[in-house]
């Protein structure tokens, strides 16, 4: 062993002063990349917690928890993220209904407590919230089916020809193919007025099993049938999958579950509960509600008797949508399970004062939900002219049987459904239609797709209308006057924004009939004074409390009278809420306080 | 009519809302319809608290009025001219106070043209607009109620 | 087997309260020695100086139990250069202070990693990368994976990711490193005085237990 | 590859057969013959490789198969001999006389399905798992995630609820013809 043995490994030093081959520390640390999959980032007030990240995730990485109170088209769940699961696959982005959910492009996190590594992007903060880059979901490809399966519909040229209905219906592939897009979030549940188990039947649609999806429907819907081709659908405007594109066909998958069977009594199975018998319940008004109440106290063993004026049960379901949308034997199917379920029917007949009385005493509770049956007047000079008819006596009058004279142009003064659907049957009766409506096409409280169906048939519509008066022509023509309106806000936050009438301006329309379909109201007039003056309220309509009881112990109320959207799955809900009120009140003796 | 002070003014106002709630109250006696007599009942109440509110002002509890700004539609200019009849409905009842209450605002925006004081101006102002704001409040209801496109 | 886990005692991964009266920071370090009650300034000022060589010495046990071991790998090449940190690769446990338990670790692995971890010479420090040491991680519904490594050893610095990259490795050690200069990181010594706790913990998910006894 | 499974048929009787690729087929036969015909493949056509020895659970049908894959390095062909034992008491007869490594694949197969190659050596030998006391792990009515739940303890303070469940109950959500 040398010097130059023992001095050579110092020759290292050497290398000190040398410029160095490593990449500067500085220069290490490179941020992510633009589309890097970071932290999660969530913009929570686009989220609405459908909690579809937590079902797609592999390793059960996401938690939905409550972060705020729940309300319709939000469960008010986030998600929270357990980064001792996450790997980062970025599925939940991808399967994001609303695209809220994102990742930064930040992936350096040093922990020394691992209780810590789990949090909820968006309402804990975070160094990375906002990051403009990182993972998102991209333009145009998501895990979710975003297309809806369309529905095949009559034309438009062939369809004013005839009643037939519009909409033919899903096959079972079509049907099957829609089901499965649904994500379950049950969303639509609180949504619908009901409360349907919407993710359930359409779970056992996509399973193909109709009856356990038929199951689930009557559970709380006993004209679901109707439900299933006329509902105005709150369910589809809440719809996650329709945030980012079309909504499930909640209701025509709904349709085509109901339309697979012909006997429903064959499939329902129903547990009879024997809870109510003995007791007898009087149902004044064959509508929605009354149907509700009758039929799901028949299965509970009470004995149910309804009453209704018109030939038929249905009520507005009846007499006021037109065929071409729902058919009489979808109604018949409906109303011939309540009669094997034990409900009395009592139909053409008028329940009057003295009979009213009676049904109180002898009966152990009585509920009726006799809706909105007669028409407000415009309450403009002329409207007692020869030639102004109601929107309700023409389509009543027209689904009884009766023959209906529109003439060759009418105009329909209105733009709710009632409107709608009187121009649609005077279009199939022959006449040019304009639809005359106050306020602007996007207020109209009318389906968006009953309003395009209505255009694609030829009707004509014209906004901020209002209608000043209407004279007799020479020729035997009514001349339909009315003025331009202007919006002005509305007076209440959530109200709609209000029409103004400019004064001055007349515009004249030559028509054969003016149809009006303003608005319609209960009337009283067969009530006894005692109870009308108890339970009905100033503004015309009945008010209850949470069990859905009048201030009059024992009578029940529902349907159109009663809540203030006045639609068929409203009523549906009011009824099942007197099912709970008139069981509480018949069987247990509950007085509910009245407040 | 002449005014001599604001006290003057306030107590006509009261005598007009007095006057106005005890039609209400007739009519609510007469009508047989169960809604249109309710909605009357609501209006002598409501005529009452204007009357509280005049009450107040002149004891100077209050300072002034305080419209709330609900817009106008111009629907009572529109509608016919109803009267009285015992079956009288809601529609009609709730046309007949949407006039009455544009009346009250037309006189006193009348008056208000012979006011020669600047304070008597200012009330009658006030007060004008207090009808107004009861106009386009019934105006409102009436919107809601009957014109519901259901 | 028994279902519930016994909670430690002291909270884990904190220093130990109340057992070490007054010792002195980073202090302690060699098999066998009493702690002291007293701790006068020059040995306060003594244990800085030999935290600060500590953590400028890091030596890594080679051991990958898992897909992070890879990220180890650009560790020592020239981008990130870990040796300028003093950070240096070492190829048995009693060579090292430093072990990096890189990602999931199956039961078999839990016995050969405790096994080695006790054979390294106090102080010393684990190191856990990824999702898999915190709960589990996609291995979380396997049935020879642990889910969670603070039962069995303890943690001094949990560097998230899965996988962490290495830059998010960098960042750990010199987290580490600043834990040890502060004299924070001393899982060793919570590891040393619930040994009790912690063997049960191993026994209850190793069912053949065959480790000897460590005496210290 | 129709030819070698034409000769297979003939020599060991009905056979149930599948070309796959144009050099891989399969070859399902009864357990009895599976291993002279493994020994026939090595011993005169050449198929010297075992490459792999695997199995799978047909719960359904009582039974395990058995899949030993060869190769033939000069044709480059492979062969699937597959063959399905009984799942109660699933044993096999061994191929570790033929290949080695098929030592090691019938200690795994043994510890993971618990399929028993009477005379190879390591039977019984704890290979990936140590002191297990369950059913073997890749039996399919193993149900790992229960056996994680109860054996190995994953960080506390979690909780998920569904939001379908979640809105139903915040909702009233009530059914009327079941309860």
């Amino acid at each position: 062993m040398s010097l130059k043995h023992v001095l050579q490994p110092f020759n290292a030093w050497v290398q000190a002063f040398s410029k160095p081959y490593t990449i500067p520390m500085k220069d290490t640390m490179r941020p992510g990349a633009d589309r890097y999959r970071g932290w999660h980032i969530n913009d929570v007030e686009k989220c609405v917690g459908c909690g579809t990240c937590a079902d797609i995730c592999q390793n059960a990485a996401i938690d939905m928890v409550p972060v705020k109170d729940p309300v319709k088209g939000d469960s008010g769940l986030r998600p929270k993220i357990d980064y001792g699961r996450c790997c980062w696959c970025a599925l939940c982005v991808d399967v994001c209904t609303t695209g809220s959910l994102g990742m930064s492009n930040e992936y350096t996190w040093v922990e020394k407590d691992p209780e810590k590594c789990r949090y909820t992007p968006g309402v804990d903060a975070k160094p990375w919230d906002g990051s403009e880059k990182g993972w998102r979901q991209e333009e145009g490809f998501s895990l979710i089916v975003k297309d809806r399966v369309p529905m095949p519909m009559l034309d438009p040229k062939e369809r004013i020809k005839t009643w037939a209905e519009v909409v033919v219906g899903y096959s079972v592939e079509e049907a099957r193919k829609e089901a499965a897009r649904c994500v379950s979030c049950g969303l639509c549940v609180a949504a619908c007025p009901a409360h349907m188990h919407i993710p359930d039947y359409i779970g056992a649609i996509r399973d193909g099993d109709f009856e356990k999806a038929l199951d689930f429907i009557y559970d709380n819907n006993p004209m679901p049938e109707m439900c299933g081709k006329v509902c105005t659908r709150r369910c589809e405007g809440v719809c996650s999958v329709g945030i980012q594109g079309e909504p499930l066909a909640i209701r025509w998958l709904k349709r085509f579950a109901t339309e697979q069977f012909e006997d429903f009594a064959k499939v329902l199975h129903p547990e009879v509960k024997r809870v109510g018998e003995g007791k007898k319940v009087a149902v004044v008004g064959g509508g929605p509600s009354g149907v509700t109440v009758a039929y799901y106290l028949a299965v509970r063993g009470f004995e149910v008797t309804i009453y209704e004026a018109l030939p038929q049960l249905g009520g507005a379901t009846f007499f006021g949508i037109p065929k071409y949308r729902f058919p009489m034997p979808s109604l018949e199917k409906q109303v011939d399970l309540l009669k094997k379920a034990g409900v009395k029917i009592v139909t053409d007949h008028r329940v009057e004062k003295d009979e009213f009385r009676r049904l109180l005493e002898e009966n152990d509770a009585l509920f009726f939900g006799t809706g909105l049956m007669k028409p407000y007047k415009l309450g403009v000079p002329g409207e007692d002219l020869e030639g102004v008819i109601y929107a309700l006596d023409l389509l009543r009058d027209h689904h009884v049987g009766k023959k209906v004279e529109v003439g060759e142009s009418v105009v329909v003064v209105g733009g709710g459904n009632v409107a709608i659907d009187a121009s649609r049957v005077s279009r199939r009766l022959g006449a040019e239609v304009t639809i005359a409506y106050r306020r602007r096409r996007e207020d109209m409280p009318a389906d968006d797709e009953e309003i395009e169906d209505a255009e694609a048939e030829g009707i004509e519509l014209v906004t901020q209308s209002i209608p000043l008066r209407v004279e007799k022509l020479e020729n035997g023509k009514l001349d339909f006057i009315w003025g331009p309106a202007e919006m002005v806000p509305p007076d209440r936050p959530g109200g709609r924004p209000k029409p103004k009438l400019i004064e001055g301006v007349e515009n004249h329309l030559q028509v054969d009939r003016v149809i009006v379909a303003i608005g319609q109201k209960g009337e009283f007039e067969w009530m006894p004074e005692e109870v009308a003056e108890k339970v009905v309220t100033s503004r015309g309509w009945v008010e209850v409390d949470e069990t859905g009881m009048t201030q009059w112990p024992g009578i029940f109320a529902g349907g159109d009278l009663v809540n203030s959207t006045a639609d068929a799955i409203s009523a549906i809900a009011d009824g099942l809420k007197a099912v709970e009120g008139i069981q509480q009140f018949t069987l247990e003796g509950l007085s509910v306080s009245k407040s | 009519m002449e005014f001599n002070s604001i006290q003057e003014v306030l107590d006509f106002a009261v005598r007009q809302e007095q006057k106005a709630g005890r039609f209400y109250g007739l009519m609510a006696e007469k009508s047989t319809d169960v809604v249109a007599r309710k909605f009357f009942r609501e209006m002598v109440g409501e005529e009452r608290k204007h009357e509280a509110k005049l009450k107040a002002i002149k004891s100077g509890k209050l300072s002034g009025f305080s419209g709330q700004g609900t817009p106008q539609m111009n629907l009572t200019e529109v509608l016919g001219e109803p009267v009285f009849r015992e079956d009288i409905t809601l529609q009609e009842g709730l046309i007949i106070a949407m006039r009455a209450e544009k009346d009250a605002y037309e006189m006193y925006e009348g008056l208000k043209a012979f006011a020669r004081d600047e304070e008597l101006k200012k009330i009658l102002e006030g007060l004008a607009a207090e009808e107004l704001e009861h106009k386009a409040r019934m105006e409102s209801i009436y919107d809601q109620v009957v014109q519901r496109e259901n | 087997m028994d279902d519930k886990i016994v909670k430690p005692e002291p909270p884990l991964g904190g220093p130990p309260q109340g057992s070490r009266p007054h010792a002195p920071v980073g202090d302690g370090c060699f098999l066998g020695e009493e702690m002291k009650p007293q701790a006068p300034s020059y040995k306060e000022a003594l244990a800085r100086i030999k935290n600060w060589f500590r953590a400028n010495s890091l030596w890594v046990m080679a051991y990958g139990t898992g897909c992070g071991a890879i990220e180890l790998r650009p560790l020592a090449t020239a981008r990130f250069d870990m040796e300028r940190l003093g950070i240096a690769m070492r190829p048995t446990p009693r060579q090292s202070n430093v072990l990096i338990v890189s990602g999931y670790l199956a039961v078999k692995s839990l016995k050969r990693v405790i096994r080695s971890y006790e054979q390294m010479p106090s102080p010393k420090w684990i190191v856990a990368l990824g999702s898999c040491t915190i709960n589990g991680g996609m291995y979380w519904d396997s049935y020879n994976t642990i889910n969670r490594l603070d039962l069995y050893l303890p943690v001094d610095v949990y560097i998230n990711g899965c996988m962490p990259r290495p830059e998010a490795l960098v960042a750990g050690f010199q987290e580490l490193m600043r834990r040890i200069k502060k004299g924070e990181a001393d899982g060793w010594r919570h590891y040393m005085e619930n040994l009790d706790w912690y063997k049960e913990n191993q026994k209850k998910i190793i069912t053949d237990w065959d480790l000897p006894e460590y005496n210290w | 590859m129709k030819e070698i499974l034409k000769e297979i048929e003939e020599r060991f009787g009905p056979i149930w057969e599948r070309v796959q690729r144009p050099k891989l087929a399969q070859v399902g036969i009864e357990p009895a013959k599976a291993v002279p015909l493994l020994t026939w493949l090595k011993e005169h056509r050449g198929y010297v490789t075992l490459v792999h020895l695997s199995a799978v659970d047909w719960i359904e049908q009582g039974e395990f198969q058995l899949t030993w894959l060869l190769g033939n390095p000069e044709t480059e062909e492979r062969l699937m001999i597959c063959s399905r034992i009984d799942r109660e008491n699933p044993a096999a007869e061994t191929v570790s006389g033929l290949w080695p490594q098929a030592v090691t694949y019938e200690q795994e197969i043994n510890e993971m399905f618990g399929v028993s190659f009477p005379g190879s050596p390591r039977q019984g030998v704890p290979f990936i798992l140590e002191g297990w006391k369950d059913i073997p792990p890749m039996r399919r009515d193993f149900d790992t995630v229960a056996f994680v739940e109860k054996h190995i303890p994953g960080r506390e303070g979690r909780k998920h609820i569904d939001t379908r469940t979640y809105i139903g109950e915040k909702f009233g959500e009530k059914g009327y013809l079941h309860d």
